[in-house]
């Protein structure tokens, strides 16, 4: 009994502005939006999966031209409406949530104004109504303590709560379509489990449209009803959900699901009589801010009593949710800063006993890649000089330095000629190259990958795991490998140690970790990764 | 809040005692000492006489000696004696305060005001012919001296159209109360402040525009719209308001060129503010009173400072007293 | 025309002074405020005689060593208490202690006696020349003795609340703004002040200050209270009256001190180099705008014994150049200290600068503020200094203490500043001051112009005016050789 | 750079500041070889108007002097006041905050306290004193102004420096082992810079006035013509020859325009968020 669709896109085509990559954002959508189904639009970063969204809010930038097609909403083409047609329209009835929950909520105004708001500029209700109406949906999207909620700003609740709060002001005029654009992507996987639950849950009982913008496989698995795939602005493929997902037809959609890694972590040999690469020991770090002559402190404590070690060609997975320590651990490692107590010996050395020269000198045998492809590179130095600059500083000759650049270039399948360009002339994943160029550079025993891999796309993701494999195998690295994305961890890691405020809870090896989690925050955290379990779905 | 207001006086106390002792020995290093000065005024000067002032002044006395006396009276909040006048310093700046205050203030509020309204009008016309129109007038007002547009003002507005007073503070003999008095003083601020005002407008101007153009990318303003808010009140709401926290930290910035951008605005349009004061003091070696005028006025930059974040912390819900 | 009673009127009072009582502060616009609250023994008509002031009448002895003065009767002052011959005895004591230049003139003083309340006898050591003419109100002020008698003189309460004899009495002083003087009712003569109430405003920017006065707001422009390029323009005004008269007995002198120790300036022929090279005229045509006189020697032509049949130099740069052949100046870098009292006098020094650069003088303008002009000028760091002194109506108060080597001293820029020591000059003028009677003062005189503007000791620019603009109808304002310093006892406003 | 180049080049704003600016080094570069009489010179009879007397096209001063001449000359003293001036400024202001927002803690604490200590002494104030005290001259007026307008470099610098330094390309520098020096001047400070360049251009613009202040108050260099200085001395005799201070005046304001033209184009060249719009 399929419903007759709210909104209905045919043939959209946006311009984008001369000089771009590339001629159209949106080249020839179509798609409908039907009441109590989700549309799930899928593709990679810049496909134009948030213009379309935008497009059906008549948010566009001004750079953006509407070149053809149409919008049918309410029988009317949304495309032509004027300014007061949109007002009308706008959070009455199409409503949007948008990716960042931090920026998306003015700073300055609290929760529950904001969400009065919404009645005011459609003229409805009385101030008190508005006010009781807000109360009355934060309950709804089950904030805790709702009357304290109201009067917070932004900055007062967690990333989970923020993202309620903004579903709650979409949902305040029961809008006929929803649009979600990326709304978990900043969250963290057990809260990204529970807005999903909400999001579907609100949906089904007031029988809404959704268009649900993601890039996550995983989640698409969990709450799509229909699937839109895109790919340079184009729709390579769209269908029922489990159609797409079980049997793709564009090679581009069978790219990108290969490219989404298994839970299932493949088989590895156990790494015996190796000798130890790294050890921690009892490591601890406090963070103090504040305190001054009048200020109480804050404490923050992010590593608490850490103890592991990390075998020669062995690769150690660190997960936990945000705010765990993770980083914190890896900066502790690197020495990037001073732990209160605790020791990282380096084979025999002992890294938290030495200081200036000497410690200088002993940094090239632990690298590290980071995680922004776009922040780790210094965006006025040439990709030669980025590579060679830490061989100099330990003491190789300029030219035998360069010369190396250009090889560790090849190695990790950049052509030579990137010596002489800037980092912004290349791809986030060409990028990410350069930096794991770069930690090679100073032949170390040890990387640390902190989140390495999570600021980039699924396919170009699994290209970057494959290279690092590939290159920990034929140069018996040992590797700290950060991440928060237990399908990523799965696939690379030998062992794995969750973290959980501060601490290690657990730590087995990787095989041992998913099939029998004896730590109930490691169950948790397993059981909140999206997309486990499709057949479930379908009941 | 109040442990935060402790925190930053405290720290003030600490500004302005390093100032007492720099500026005491940077003044120490002019040449010419006010006996000289004085004897000098007299027309003649013996060598009796400059030792009776030196001694008078306390001057005969080695350095150190009289930066720890001097020292001491700032601790106990007593900014000396003036010898040249012959009363207290603190007595002296007293007298002068109110009027610097009110010229400042007013000044900071017009250019505010001024500065805002155009910076908003500014972004809202971002890229057209009105947009160029507000920058380049800002800038004009910023780009000429001050004390030429000052002059240009009294010939407009006092010489030409005889409409407002063109120097001191208020109408001498006519001794109005009341409303009257308040009216008469309005007019004599309003050239001088109106000056002062246009000048620190540009930067006000300029940086609203700025801010606001940066705020409207942040998704917040797009959420607003998406809830179909007017325009209006989006630019209102919420795009000024997280638009002026930025300005309201340069403003806080700008205390100390505001305050003495007075010195120059005070002499060209005689109103008896502590700035004229100051050059006064400084051209007759009056060092008490010189340093008592510096103490006063760098004192009167950290209350702006202090407001200005006081005022930031209250606007902005982010920042809390605590940390 | 009739005097009428009644009326304000707003002055200029430029800088503000830093007080107002004259036996301790002797700055110029304390002077001139003061003027109208303290009184003098005798005041000066243009042509410098003596009148009466707060003495009626007065004799000399035939030897010029004893003077008697006959004080006015029913003289009291503001506070009600009766003006004797005590307050002026206790005078002459407590300017001793803390007027230089009272000192200075009252050197010769043997002692005071008061016979009766209204006789005061100075007996002089020997005879002193000029002693007639050391009673005006700013040299020789009149100060209560009930009020500062036994008390610490500089911290006296009263300064704050000057109490004089004279037609005005001191009613408030808002600092920076104003002060107010009012009528004295009680005045001593009859039907006199004539205005009610002074008005003493503070602007301290000069074209501010022209303004003021085109606005109708100031009636009264004291000498120097404007740029000179204003006064031409401002005296066209309508209603507005201008008048050079009133600084008789202070003839202002301006002169360029010329360090006579080292450099240069050091030798003679460069000295009268200099004066062939500067263009006084243009400085007093363009510069003074033609209110000024081209000076002639060490004396200005208003003052007692001024002769101009003296060696004369004229503008003639051919011949600066080649005494500065003769003299040997080989293009050594001279420093040209500007006087830092304003727009015209730096005007000024950019002229004398130019004119030094077009005969090949090496100049180089220093720029300092008062206290540094003071301190440079006091302590001989300097080459050429400008300045101006006045001359107090006689060569032996104001002309020799710039030129008789007993006044070489550091410390004063008052002084013999130029360092010229000539012995036979030091004879002249200590003869001059004490030689009796006028005749022969003037002989001994005479003889000293000559020899000075010979010597060059310092190069003499221009016998200055500073004219004092009015509304026209502000009538009978400068009366006597002191001009507004003397008080507003006679003028009057016609409404 | 090129690509800011280009940026700025299509600001009209911009380009316009940087063609009167370009005019106005030329004026100061080669305007003395055209015009060799000193601007000192008494050439004609005092008061001039402008236009009237061939060869003064401009008038003359209250001394009879070539107001064009000044205005030329006058370029030179103005500019090198302004440019010098802002590059001691930097040169303070950039190591002040470069090292207080990157070693942080007691000695940043130190170096801040500083900062303060001289933005909280009101800056015209201070700079009248510094002049009256040092004496007026080229040198002692550059020194000042640069005293009092160092501070806002070091605290823009510290806040760039204090973002940059928890960079990951910083901390890449870290972990590969170089040295404080080379992360500072090759990693930190030249992503700092652009801001600094916007200000640097409002500073100039800035220390012109600052120049021309002081004059007006007696305090510049007696020995050199400035745009300043003859605003100052002309402002005396406004009524009867306004061409005297109109002409420098009109020189300041537009150098001062021009300045703060280019500040305004460069702000948006180098801002990299306007430069890739919509990432
Ligand atoms: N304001 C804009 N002006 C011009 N081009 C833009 C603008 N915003 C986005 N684009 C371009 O439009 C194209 C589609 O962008 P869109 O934001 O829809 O991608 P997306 O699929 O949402 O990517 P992501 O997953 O990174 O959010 C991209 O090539 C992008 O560079
Ligand atoms: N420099 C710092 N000063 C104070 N607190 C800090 C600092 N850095 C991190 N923290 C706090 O320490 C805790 C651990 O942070 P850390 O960055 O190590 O977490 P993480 O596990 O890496 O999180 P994410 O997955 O978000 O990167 C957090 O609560 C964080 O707010
Ligand atoms: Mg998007
Ligand atoms: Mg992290």
């Amino acid at each position: 009994m399929p419903a007759a669709p709210v909104v209905s896109i045919k043939n959209l085509k946006l311009a984008l502005p001369p000089g771009s990559d590339r001629p159209y954002a949106v080249d020839g959508v179509s798609f409908d939006l039907t009441p109590g189904k989700i549309l799930c639009v899928v593709g990679e970063s810049g496909s134009g999966k948030s213009m379309c969204a935008h497009a059906l809010l008549g948010l566009l930038p001004d750079t953006i031209a509407r070149e053809a097609g149409e919008i049918a909403y309410d029988g009317r083409n949304l495309l032509t409406l004027d300014d007061t047609g949109w007002l009308a329209l706008r959070g009455r009835h199409i409503a949007m949530v948008f990716q960042e929950p931090m920026t998306a909520l003015n700073p300055l105004m609290r929760i529950g104004e904001q969400i009065a708001e919404m009645f005011e500029a459609h003229n409805l209700l009385t101030p008190k109504q508005r006010k009781q109406k807000a109360l009355q949906l934060l309950r709804e999207v089950g904030l805790p303590d709702p009357e304290r909620s109201m009067r917070a700003y932004p900055h007062q609740l967690s990333g989970g709560q923020r993202q309620r709060a903004m579903i709650a002001m979409a949902l305040a005029l029961e809008p006929a379509v929803l649009v979600a654009d990326e709304p978990t992507t900043a969250l963290d996987v057990t809260t990204q489990a529970q807005i999903l639950e909400l999001i579907r849950d609100l949906q089904r009982r007031r029988n809404m449209a959704v268009m649900f913008i993601t890039h996550d496989f995983g989640v698409v698995a969990d709450i799509a009803d229909r699937v839109v795939v895109l790919q340079h602005g184009k729709v390579v493929e769209q269908g029922a959900a489990d159609d797409v997902l079980q049997r793709p037809q564009h090679s581009y959609t069978r790219a990108l699901l290969a490219a989404v890694p298994s839970m299932q972590p493949p088989q590895r040999a156990p790494l015996t009589g190796r000798a130890r690469a790294v050890e921690i020991v009892g490591l601890d770090k406090t963070y103090v801010s504040g305190g001054g002559w009048f200020q109480p402190e804050r404490r923050v404590a992010a590593a608490r009593q850490v103890n592991f070690d990390i075998l020669q060609g062995e690769t150690v997975g660190l997960v936990g949710e945000s705010g765990s320590g993770k980083s914190s651990v890896a900066r502790l490692v690197m020495r990037l800063i001073e732990p209160d107590r605790g020791t990282v010996r380096l084979g025999e050395t002992d890294f938290t006993r030495i200081a200036g020269r000497a410690l200088r000198r002993e940094r090239s045998r632990i690298q590290m890649i980071f995680q922004d492809p776009f922040a780790s590179l210094n965006p006025r130095r040439k990709v030669g000089h980025i590579i060679a600059d830490g061989p100099i500083a330990h003491g190789t000759d300029p030219a035998v330095a360069r010369q190396r650049a250009a090889e560790l270039l090849g190695l990790v399948g950049l052509n030579a000629n990137a010596m002489d360009r800037y980092p912004h002339e290349f791809s986030g994943g060409q990028r990410q190259r350069i930096g794991i160029a770069r930690a090679l550079a100073l032949e170390p025993e040890i990387i640390v990958a902190d989140e390495a891999v999570s600021a980039l796309d699924v396919s170009v993701q699994a290209q970057v795991l494959n290279l690092l494999e590939d290159l920990k195998a034929r140069l018996g690295l040992s590797m700290l490998f950060i991440t928060h994305d237990l399908r990523v961890a799965a696939q690379i890691c030998d062992r794995i140690a969750v973290m959980q405020r501060g601490a290690i809870v657990e730590l087995k090896p990787t095989a041992t970790l998913f099939s029998a989690p004896e730590h109930a925050y490691t169950r948790e955290l397993l059981a909140a990764v999206p997309g486990q379990i499709p057949s479930s779905r379908a009941a | 809040m109040l442990a935060f207001i402790a925190q930053r006086l405290a720290k003030a106390v600490v500004v302005l005692l390093a100032i007492v002792v720099l500026n005491f020995m940077l003044i120490r290093m002019a040449p010419g000492d006010p006996a000289m000065v004085m004897a000098g005024e007299a027309g003649a000067s013996d060598k009796i006489f400059v030792t009776q002032l030196r001694e008078k002044f306390g001057l005969d006395q080695p350095l150190p000696v009289q930066l720890y006396r001097y020292v001491k009276g700032i601790v106990t909040l007593d900014l000396g004696f003036s010898f040249r006048q012959q009363m207290p310093v603190a007595r002296l700046i007293a007298e002068r305060l109110p009027a610097t205050l009110l010229l400042t203030v007013t000044a900071f509020v017009i250019s505010l005001l001024l500065g805002v309204l155009f910076g908003t009008l500014a972004a809202r016309f971002a890229g057209t012919w009105a947009d160029t129109a507000i920058t380049i007038l800002a800038l004009i007002f910023y780009a000429t001296p001050l004390f030429w547009v000052a002059l240009m003002a009294i010939l407009l507005f006092s010489v030409a159209m005889d409409w407002l007073p063109s120097f001191g503070y208020e109408t001498v003999g006519a001794n109005y109360t009341g409303l009257a008095h308040v009216l008469d003083v309005g007019a004599h601020l309003i050239l001088p402040a109106t000056t002062m005002g246009l000048f620190f407008m540009a930067t006000y101007a300029r940086m609203t525009r700025a801010s606001m153009l940066e705020v409207k990318r942040h998704d917040f303003v797009k959420t607003a719209r998406a809830k179909g808010l007017r325009d209006a009140v989006i630019q209102r709401r919420h795009v000024l308001r997280n638009a002026l926290l930025p300005v309201v930290t340069l403003a806080g910035l700008q205390a100390g060129t505001l305050v003495g951008g007075a010195v120059l605005t005070e002499t060209v349009f005689a109103w008896p503010g502590i700035g004229r004061l100051m050059y006064e003091a400084l051209l007759q070696r009056d060092y008490n009173l010189l340093l008592g005028v510096f103490v006063v006025c760098s004192a009167m930059v950290l209350a702006f400072n202090l407001i200005t974040d006081l005022i930031y912390r209250a606007v902005d819900p982010r920042i809390e007293f605590a940390s | 025309q009739e005097p009428k009673s009644g009326g304000v009127v707003n002055a200029v009072i430029q800088p503000e002074p830093p007080g107002l009582m004259v036996g301790l502060v002797q700055n110029g616009p304390t002077q001139m405020v003061a003027g109208n609250i303290y009184e003098g023994l005798l005041r000066y008509s243009p042509k410098l005689e003596p009148l009466p002031g707060l003495a009626e009448s007065w004799s000399v002895s035939e030897d010029g060593k004893i003077y008697t003065f006959k004080l006015r009767k029913g003289v009291t002052w503001h506070d009600g208490k009766p003006f004797t011959s005590a307050d002026v005895a206790f005078s002459i004591d407590f300017l001793k202690q803390t007027h230089p230049r009272a000192r200075g003139n009252l050197a010769q003083l043997d002692k005071v006696e008061t016979p009766d309340d209204s006789t005061v006898v100075f007996t002089l050591k020997q005879p002193f020349g000029p002693f007639l003419g050391i009673f005006e109100v700013g040299s020789l002020p009149m100060i209560p003795k009930h009020i500062y008698e036994g008390t610490d003189y500089k911290t006296n309460p009263a300064n704050n609340t000057p109490i004089g004899t004279g037609p005005f009495m001191f009613k408030e002083w808002q600092k920076g703004s104003f002060i107010r003087l009012v009528k004295n009712p009680s005045y001593y003569i009859k039907g006199k002040p004539y205005l009610d109430e002074i008005y003493w405003h503070v602007i301290p920017d000069a074209a501010a200050r022209a303004v003021a006065f085109e606005t109708g707001k100031i009636d009264i422009l004291p000498g120097g209270s404007v740029e000179n390029f204003d006064v031409p323009r401002l005296s066209k005004l309508k209603n507005v009256c201008v008048t050079g008269a009133g600084w008789e007995f202070f003839s202002p002198h301006s002169w360029l001190w010329l360090n006579n120790r080292q450099g240069p300036t050091a030798n003679k022929k460069f000295r009268q180099a200099l004066m062939y090279a500067i263009d006084r005229n243009f400085a007093k045509d363009v510069i003074w705008n033609g209110l000024a006189k081209v000076a002639t020697g060490p004396s200005a032509s208003t003052i007692k014994y001024y002769t101009d049949k003296v060696t004369t130099y004229d503008y003639d740069p051919a011949k600066a150049k080649a005494l500065l052949k003769e003299a040997g100046y080989n293009g050594e870098k001279v420093r040209l200290l500007p006087l830092p009292y304003g727009e015209t006098w730096q005007r000024w020094a950019e002229a004398v600068k130019q004119n030094l650069q077009d005969v090949g003088i090496n100049a180089e303008m220093i720029a300092t503020d008062v206290p540094g002009w003071n301190q440079k000028v006091s302590d001989w760091d300097y080459d050429i200094a400008f300045t101006y002194l006045y001359q107090y109506g006689d060569p032996a108060l104001g002309v020799g203490r710039n030129y008789v080597s007993s006044q070489i001293a550091k410390g004063s820029p008052f002084n013999n500043v130029e360092g010229y020591s000539n012995p036979e000059i030091d004879q002249l003028f200590a003869d001059g001051a004490t030689a009796f009677p006028d005749s022969k003062r003037e002989e001994i005189y005479l003889k000293a112009q000559k020899i000075l503007t010979d010597d060059v000791p310092v190069a003499w620019q221009l016998e200055l005016q500073f004219p004092t603009i009015t509304r026209c109808n502000v009538k009978n304002l400068v009366t006597t050789a002191i001009g507004v310093n003397d008080g507003f006892r006679d003028a009057w406003l016609d409404k | 750079m090129s690509k800011s180049w280009r940026m700025m080049l299509r600001n009209p704003g911009g380009v316009i500041g940087l063609v009167i600016l370009l005019l106005a080094i030329a004026i100061a570069v080669f305007g003395p070889l055209l015009f060799p009489t000193s601007p000192w010179r008494m050439v004609q009879r005092p008061f001039v108007p402008p236009f009237t007397v061939s060869g003064l096209p401009l008038g003359t001063d209250a001394l009879g002097r070539d107001v064009l001449a000044g205005i030329i000359y006058g370029a030179r003293v103005s500019l090198l006041v302004g440019l010098v001036s802002t590059m001691a400024a930097l040169a303070v202001g950039i190591p002040v905050g470069a090292l207080a927002g990157y070693f942080g803690g007691r000695i940043g604490d130190a170096l801040m306290r500083f900062t303060e200590f001289f933005q909280t002494v009101p800056s015209f104030a201070l700079a009248i004193v510094l002049v009256a005290i040092l004496q007026p001259s080229i040198v002692s007026i550059v020194l000042a102004i640069a005293i009092v307008s160092w501070p806002p470099v070091a605290r823009l610098v510290r806040g760039e420096v204090l973002s940059l330094r928890t960079r990951e390309y910083v901390q890449a520098a870290v972990v590969t082992g170089q040295s404080h020096s080379s992360i500072i001047w090759r990693e930190i400070l030249p992503n700092a810079l652009s801001p600094v360049i916007v200000l640097a251009s409002l500073m100039v613009a800035t220390a012109i006035l600052l120049e021309s202040s002081l004059s007006f108050l007696g305090l510049g260099d007696p020995n050199l013509m400035s745009w300043g200085y003859m605003v100052g001395a002309g402002r005396t005799v406004i009524r009867q020859a306004w061409w005297i201070t109109l002409f420098p005046g009109i020189a300041i304001l537009l150098s001062v325009l021009a300045l703060n033209l280019i500040g305004e184009g460069l702000n948006d060249a180098l801002n990299p968020r306007l430069s890739k719009e919509g990432r």
